[in-house]
């Protein structure tokens, strides 16, 4: 009982954005979260990201048509994310 | 090399093959696509395309891109420039150029870049319509196959002739 | 609907583009090939190049290999232009430009346009080196198998994408 | 012997046209002739035209880099020519 708890939160943040539908269904461009350190990929970031809001839920409900960057590279579910990352979501690319 | 450039304006066309070809003997050839939006989507008339992109992600992908193509065929110099923001049926969105000494490496470099740019450069596209409803474009899986065929290295048809 | 053109003047490219989409909505994408004087000939310098052509027959000639195009892509305009005389190195000699809906159209029939035009159309050009000396530039078998290559009909990478 | 002797010329010329390097070799540009009537094709028109000067017959001494076209059409050798036409002669094109 003198062990101290483990921390479960993480000093700097994540920087989360989105784009295009994915902004428009969890009502965010851009947040900073401080999910467990357990959350260490992308894919258990949705994971914990769905539970912020019905948005959230929705937003992310087709998992696979979300794409993701990390640091500005496109990323995958296995991808790692640190604090202080910057961590996008949106849908497949439509330019050109 | 390559000159990117994101921009809520239209570009000149005439401007971006001086700039690249200016004081230049060593090219034999530039190929270019235009992109343009048009008035029809599915059967339905669009009044208007509003493109959005992430901005710290973007002029790294093209240049990406950009880099790619040069990797992959003797560029002597290419161009890409996207639009964004709210554009009319009719306007220009994206440019691509690239100049070579022979045409084959110019036509098919261009190709390239616009199919590679199609599926790995963060812009999405929402289109409005006459009845004020407003779309995402979907992604498309022709978009993908065109991109993925680059893969597979220089088409067949880029083996027939170098100039 | 084509615009063919053999003239000694340089051309305008961004007003070429222009021309071809004034006032259109229904265009997706440009296609385009500018090729260009190399002041380097299989590793000689070249001071200038002149090209000659057969007056009465030009213009038809290029009329057909537009015509071509139109039959095989859905286009909505093309405009093929090529110049005659003197010209110097870094000076436009052609360009070709199609417009459709869809971009591997576009594409695809701009590389065919110029593919034909080099072994369809009468022209003949001759190098002038530093040195003095001229030469008629010899048709490349390269050429021949560019050209060749859209008789089996489109290429299998249009076959990828419609759009 | 009261038949009248046959005709062996045209009264209508065919105008001949040489570019590029067939019309430095021939040192013409443009001519027009009247070959007999047996000469009713292109390559009969070869034949008959290699005659007329050396400049012609190096013109023609390699005949598969030397392309046709009558009435501004491309022709070959088996091509009819008729009095009126127009025939020209040049190597293969390098527009472009």
């Amino acid at each position: 009982m003198n062990q101290p708890a483990p921390t479960v939160t993480r000093s700097a943040g994540l920087t989360v954005l989105y784009f295009a539908w994915l902004r428009e269904r969890t009502g965010t461009a851009e947040e900073v979260v401080a999910p467990p350190v357990e959350v260490a990929t992308v894919g258990a970031l949705i994971d914990w990201l769905i539970r912020r809001s019905p948005g959230h839920a929705t937003a992310f409900a087709s998992r696979d048509t979300v794409r993701c960057a990390v640091n500005q590279d496109f990323a995958d579910p296995e991808t790692p994310v640190r604090p202080g990352d910057e961590v996008a979501f949106f849908p497949p690319v439509t330019g050109g | 090399m390559a000159k990117v450039r994101v921009q809520q304006e239209d570009f000149d066309i005439g401007a971006e093959f001086a700039a690249l070809s200016a004081g230049r003997t060593d090219i034999g050839g530039l190929g270019c696509f235009v992109g343009t939006v048009r008035e029809t989507a599915k059967g339905r008339k669009i009044v208007s395309m509003t493109l959005e992109h992430y901005p710290a992600m973007t002029e790294r992908a093209l240049a990406r891109i950009a880099a790619e193509a040069e990797s992959r065929w003797p560029l002597l110099g290419c161009t890409l420039i996207h639009r964004v923001g709210t554009l009319l049926p009719g306007d220009n969105i994206v440019l691509v150029l690239a100049a070579s000494a022979h045409r084959q490496a110019a036509l098919d470099a261009a190709g390239f870049l616009i199919d590679w740019l199609k599926t790995r450069a963060p812009f999405w596209k929402k289109e409005r319509f006459a009845d004020g409803d407003e779309t995402w474009v979907e992604a498309r899986a022709e978009d993908d196959a065109a991109a993925a065929k680059w893969w597979a290295g220089p088409p067949s048809r880029a083996a027939a002739s170098t100039g």
